[in-house]
């Protein structure tokens, strides 16, 4: 049970029977593709792709759960992630205090998850989809309130989600999926 | 295994060094292992580690060391086709002074694989290769080739985790 | 205006092109019809400038096929209208950036792709990089790195629907104008490397 | 061998890397930039003086996607330049990290354990299909087969949804970390592997009617590019190309890492050393890395529920972090991760990527940051190839036989 | 008197079918054509191809749009281009292109030739001739670029020209041989009802169909304009409507072509029988070529999908070491056949 060098040989080109076998194979399976294209187009705006639970996609802060330990704005390998102090007021003693909340920049934004994987607390979660685009840079970083709210997705009120699955004989199947679940 | 194979491509390296007489010292990483040699004997060292086998260079690594006032230049070469070494790191180096343009004789002549990680080395550390073939930058423009990115006194700046914010700090 | 020798005249050409425009757009309404036509036409050009283009060949590829937006992906700069910037610029990459902008003909549009085409990214200090809204106007910015096929496909859409929106390609051909966007000249010479 | 080789008003010296113009150049030869917005060139220039149609000197001009990881990965830390040098070829993005990973590990003296050793080559050959298939789709839109170019990017997009629904991303996993990995796999996940390698296996009869096998690009092909055993050699060229020419050198073979030397497999070597052999190099592997993805998709169904991640982590876990590990089968980072501390040492890590041997050459002075991090990548030691492969071939040849080098600039520029 | 004139311009017969079915059809075939080749080439390619500007025409209005574009588009000319052939050439390309219309009988009644009966004699020869020149311009538009690519695409067309020319003619020459006539009109009317010489004299059809191929730069000879080293090849520095008439020009040569293998191998307006009047003596008949010569476009357009491109040296190869014995059996059998009086 280990790797081991193999050496093969090459198929040579032949004659011009060949030549003209090697034409007729390739015209042939271009015509089967041609009469059965066996597509799995994704019909973009008319249909989106519902991605899986665990993809990684826009990340969104649920304030309550946060502990402002700081941890995902120094693991962030694109100092996307930065932390801002405001005052909040303590339910209990009434005072007032400095506190500190991450925000995020979209322009650096890299979706690598880290800051997601490091909150020790899961204050930080993504949200499934990522086709957001943007005309302005400067709505790109998210003060707290936006990081709060999850992204308008745009995309789900033009289409229907569907699903790939992977198939034996297409690859890829499109299967519609139920909205939102 | 690969502690074998290691083993025996020092002690083959030693002996091509000894052969010819070059005195070299001996610094050892983790897994692969280094001769530091003067700069006057580089040549002759990486004939003689060609001869034994060692065909190719896998990495021209060079260190900027500002504490010690040197900058290391090591060839880490490696043998492709010979199964009793195949694999195996070693190295073949020298210590430069840190100064704005050292010079060291150039090992294309003896490696050809060398000819683009030397050029490599002389942009970012600035390092002259006599005898290289074409000693021009091959990744930076001009300019910034001058600058000697990675010396250690080219310094990037890593943002800190509060600057940066475009509004006041009003959630 | 006198004949130059060896030169073809064929009379005051910008006299009677304004004319044939005023015409054409003035009677028939053809504005629209421009604004559709781009809109659906939008052929970006083949510059790679980074590693996005692995996503961006996804979205020309069978599952996303971009095609149907009828964007095609051409080669030479002078037959397209879409720049798409794939990703990091860097200072090598910035000067052919800006020569195939320049070569491409108006009205053109850019769309920006990945994080490190909005602000560098991961590589938001490294010394080697440009931001490419620096050195081409953008219409449309996409984040995430690389950002998934779909957004590409969005971008085109949201690009689309701000041309038939806003009329850029018809108020180009009326005006020979972008009425948005004032030409941006990058801040240094982007090329001054290679002029030596 | 050379014997077959037609080079056009020119032969080659005995090593094959000069080549000597059987007739005097014309003094008047034409200079092409190819590159860097060119559909031939990707995000490179070659320069090439053409004499007649003959090319008879190229220069590789790389450097336009040089974004600076050696010097970006000594200020970031130890965890950061994961996503960092993943960037330098996204589509193969576990194999080209996990040798950092490993020096790191070696640097530090954990090793992970098994299953995330398995979970990591699974990856790594999904990485490699999808890398390869991706190289045949530029192959094939060099040669104007478009229908190549889009059959290989749908069939990577099999292997990318298999990625995606281990790692949570299409491209950029960033899924090793020092002492494990990030995810786990799900209990439907072994069976969509199996279906995917069925159809693959069923779509590469397809490539080879018609793609390979078709004449025309079978003329475009033969003896084009002949790279021989001595100049793989001289030239340190790696991967499927030296492969291609009857080098059998693979680290995997080599020096094994992660657990390839329990598993069963051959690494394909052919002797003819054209672009046909690349080609066929890397068809064979698409195969070999689908019988590996068999064995290794079996033996995580047999060993359902041992850690991902190296107990130095994972003691540290509070509640939250053993739920999401039982729930989401998300091996959590700690806090700790941003601010690790690697004992000073040397290391080499090593790993065979797609297009071959990545190196990375780690130094730590026990801080926080890497002292000096150099890698050198495989397309880095490819780029030589051109200067030495493409004189005394035609222009028409040179996409031909870029991209059957599979040269990829991101990572070469690094 | 003015209007006279252009009644007896317009009136003339050739003009007319160069105007209407020359350039009307032939605009229109080639938006059908590339349409067709970039939804076969999608469908082969498993996937949609152009959709959203009229999903129930399948895509067809996004040609419209390009072409809308393209009419729109700012004409960028460079500084230093040699203005005059710079100009000239794609305008006055196109214009030959579609020409040899002007000699091509589609219909057996002689009432609705383009040329006397006596002129027309000759018309398969004219015809040959005038299709010959197009690609002179392709050259002098290359060269006129002033840019690097553009010449080399030239050169490569001008080398093509000298593959595929002799192989056309040869092609052409075996059905004339076997009928003993130029006359178009007459060799359509040989065939009629299916004696097509597509199924008589296969190796003259074939020799014909690579030779087109290679004319029109259609896979897997597209050569000049080969994307992948010379960029747009002779059309690099066109821009705007410039590009959109040389893009069409291929096209429409294409289906030149298409009409004369549709009159010669293929039996013209075969197997139907031009009758009196114009609707059953000429717009029958002349749909029915057209037809035809849609079918050998869509058929070339098809390749696309299936092949790469040939090198350079590698088409001229097959040219003269192929199609060139094949095309020269090809007369043989003609001449044969002329003698065994199967025609």
């Amino acid at each position: 049970m280990a790797p081991k060098p193999a050496v093969k040989t090459l198929p040579r080109r032949g004659s011009l029977i060949d030549g003209v076998k090697g034409n007729l194979q390739a015209l042939i399976v271009g015509l089967k593709y041609f009469l059965d294209p066996k597509r799995f187009t994704l019909v973009y705006p008319k249909e989106y792709s519902k991605l899986p639970k665990g993809y990684r996609g826009f990340i969104i802060l649920n304030k309550q759960k946060c502990i402002s330990c700081a941890a995902c704005a120094r693991i962030c390998p694109s100092a996307a992630m930065k932390m801002i102090r405001i005052p909040v007021k303590d339910p209990k003693t009434g005072k007032t205090r400095m506190k500190q909340y991450p925000v995020i920049n979209y322009q650096r934004c890299i979706f690598c998850g880290y800051c997601v994987d490091v909150c020790p607390t899961e204050a930080l979660y993504h949200v499934p989809y990522h086709d957001v685009v943007y005309e302005n840079l400067s709505e790109m970083f998210w003060d707290l309130e936006t990081f709060q709210k999850e992204p308008e997705y745009k995309t789900a009120k033009e289409g229907s989600p569907v699903k790939f699955l992977i198939h034996e004989e297409y690859g890829l199947i499109k299967v519609p999926a139920e909205e939102g679940g | 295994m690969a502690a074998d194979k290691l083993s025996t491509a020092r002690q083959r390296a030693e002996e091509a060094l000894k052969s010819i007489g070059v005195s070299y010292s001996v610094e050892e990483g983790a897994n692969f292992v280094e001769f530091i040699v003067d700069v006057a004997r580089l040549k002759d060292a990486a004939l003689a580690l060609k001869n034994a086998g060692f065909g190719t260079v896998v990495s021209v690594t060079a260190t900027d060391y500002p504490k010690k006032n040197t900058i290391k230049v090591v060839y880490h070469v490696t043998s492709m086709i010979d199964d009793e070494v195949k694999g195996a790191i070693i190295g073949v180096g020298v210590y430069l002074p840190r100064i704005d343009k050292p010079s060291m004789p150039s090992l294309t002549g003896v490696w050809l694989s060398a000819e683009f990680m030397e050029r490599e080395v002389f942009e970012f550390f600035g390092v002259e290769f006599e005898g290289h073939p074409d000693l021009k930058p091959l990744l930076l423009i001009p300019p910034l080739a001058e600058k000697r990115p990675l010396r250690k006194d080219f310094v990037v700046r890593e943002e800190n985790i509060y600057e940066g914010v475009p509004f006041s700090n009003v959630g | 205006m006198a004949a130059e020798e060896g030169k073809v005249y064929v009379g005051n050409v910008d006299v009677a092109a304004r004319r044939a425009r005023d015409i054409l757009l003035g009677k028939l309404k053809l504005e629209d019809a421009v604004d559709w036509a781009t809109s659906f036409s939008l052929w970006p050009v083949h510059l790679t400038t980074s590693c996005c283009s692995t996503e961006f060949a996804a979205t020309f590829g069978p599952r996303f096929d971009g095609e149907q937006f009828g964007s095609l992906p051409w080669v030479s700069p002078r037959q397209t209208n879409l720049i798409v910037i794939e990703g990091t610029v860097t200072r090598k990459m910035a000067c052919a950036v800006r020569i195939t902008w320049e070569q491409m003909p108006s009205p053109k549009f850019a769309i920006a792709m990945g994080a490190c085409a909005l602000d560098g990214g991961l590589f938001y200090n490294s010394y080697n990089v440009v931001r490419p809204w620096e050195v081409i106007p953008i219409d449309i910015y996409i984040p995430g790195c690389p950002p998934r096929p779909e957004s590409v496909a969005r971008a085109i859409v949201e690009l689309q629907r701000k041309i038939r929106r806003k009329h850029l390609a018809g108020e180009w051909v009326r005006t020979g104008w972008r009425p948005d966007r004032e030409p941006v000249k990058p801040k240094e010479d982007v090329c001054s490397w290679w002029r030596g | 061998m050379s014997g077959d080789i037609r080079f056009y008003g020119a032969f080659k010296d005995e090593l094959g890397l000069k080549t000597i113009p059987s007739r005097r150049i014309a003094k008047d030869t034409y200079e092409i930039f190819i590159g860097p917005q060119h559909p031939g060139s990707g995000h490179m220039r070659i320069i090439i003086k053409v004499d007649g149609d003959v090319i008879v000197e190229a220069e590789p001009d790389i450097g336009y996607v040089h974004r600076t990881m050696e010097k970006l990965g000594e200020i970031r830390g130890w965890i950061k330049p994961i996503p960092l040098f993943e960037r330098m070829a996204i589509h193969d993005a576990c194999n080209i990290t996990l040798p950092y990973v490993r020096a790191v590990e070696k640097l530090m003296g954990v090793e992970a354990p098994e299953r995330a050793k398995y979970l990591r080559v699974l990856l790594c050959e999904i990485n490699r299909i999808a890398a390869h298939l991706y190289g045949f789709a530029i192959f094939g839109i060099f040669l104007g087969h478009s229908t190549m170019y889009m059959w290989a990017m749908g069939d990577r997009e099999v292997w990318i949804e298999l990625a995606q629904e281990l790692t949570g991303a299409r491209l950029t996993h960033s899924y090793p970390v020092p002492g494990g990995v990030r995810r786990d796999i799900h209990d439907e996940y072994p069976d969509m592997v199996r279906r995917a390698i069925r159809y693959m296996r069923k779509r590469l009869e397809d490539y080879r009617k018609l793609f390979l096998d078709n004449p025309v690009i079978k003329s475009r092909l033969e003896g084009v590019g002949v790279i021989s055993k001595k100049q793989v050699v001289e030239l340190g060229i790696v991967g499927p190309n030296a492969r291609g020419s009857g080098v059998a050198y693979d680290v995997r073979l080599a020096d094994p890492y992660e657990v390839y030397d329990q598993l069963d497999f051959e690494i394909p070597v052919f002797e003819e050393g054209d672009a046909l052999a690349r080609t066929y190099v890397r068809v064979e592997e698409i195969k070999q890395s689908m019988n590996i993805l068999e064995q290794v998709v079996d033996w995580l169904e047999k060993h359902k529920g041992e850690p991902i991640i190296h107990e130095s982590v994972s003691s540290k876990y509070g509640p939250v972090h053993k739920k999401v590990l039982q729930e989401q089968r998300r091996a959590k980072l700690l806090p700790l991760h941003a601010t690790m501390k690697v004992p000073a040492g040397r290391a080499i890590g090593r790993g065979e990527t797609a297009r071959g041997e990545v190196i990375y050459y780690v130094e730590s002075d026990g801080g926080l940051n890497p002292y000096r991090v150099r890698i050198v990548t495989p397309s880095a030691r490819n780029a030589i190839a051109f200067k030495y492969a493409l004189p005394g071939h035609k222009v028409m040849d040179l996409p031909a036989i870029y991209g059957s080098l599979d040269y990829f600039p991101p990572e070469s520029d690094r | 008197m003015v209007l006279d004139v252009v009644e007896a311009i317009l009136g003339f017969p050739p003009v007319w079918q160069v105007l209407v079915v020359g350039f009307g059809f032939s605009l229109l075939v080639s938006v059908v054509a590339v349409w067709f080749e970039r939804k076969t080439a999608a469908r082969v390619q498993r996937r949609l191809g152009p959709y959203w500007a009229s999903p129930r025409l399948g895509g067809l209005l996004h040609l419209v749009a390009d072409m809308l574009r393209y009419a729109f588009q700012q004409v960028i000319i460079p500084r230093g281009v040699d203005m005059t052939p710079f100009l000239v050439a794609p305008i006055v390309g196109m214009v030959i292109s579609i020409l040899p219309v002007a000699v091509v009988p589609f219909t057996s009644n002689p009432q609705y030739w383009p040329l006397p009966p006596g002129a027309m004699e000759y018309s398969l020869l004219i015809a040959l001739a005038i299709t010959t020149l197009p690609p002179i311009f392709i050259v002098a538009a290359g060269w006129a670029s002033n840019n690097k690519f553009a010449v080399i695409g030239g050169l490569r067309e001008a080398f093509i020209i000298t593959a595929y020319e002799l192989i056309a003619i040869l092609g052409f020459l075996a059905v004339a041989a076997a009928v003993g006539s130029f006359n178009l009109a007459v060799i359509a009317e040989a065939q009629n009802p299916v004696k097509w010489f597509m199924l008589l004299n296969p190796l003259a059809f074939l020799a014909v169909i690579i030779a087109v191929a290679m004319s029109t730069s259609a896979f897997p000879f597209e050569i000049p304009e080969s994307e992948s080293e010379v960029v747009a090849g002779p059309f690099t520095e066109y821009s705007g409507l410039l590009y959109a008439l040389n893009m069409g020009g291929a096209y429409m040569r294409r289906f030149i072509y298409g009409i004369l293998i549709a009159l010669t191998f293929m039996g013209g307006w075969a197997p139907y029988n031009p009758g009196e009047g114009i609707f059953a003596g000429y717009i029958v008949p002349s749909l029915i070529v057209t037809v035809k010569a849609l079918i050998i476009v869509l058929a070339i357009s098809f390749l696309r999908a299936v092949y790469g491109r040939y090198r350079l040296d590698q088409a001229l190869d097959i040219a003269w070491r192929l199609t060139l014995p094949l095309a020269l059996l090809g007369l043989a059998l003609g001449i044969i056949q002329a003698f065994i009086g199967l025609a």
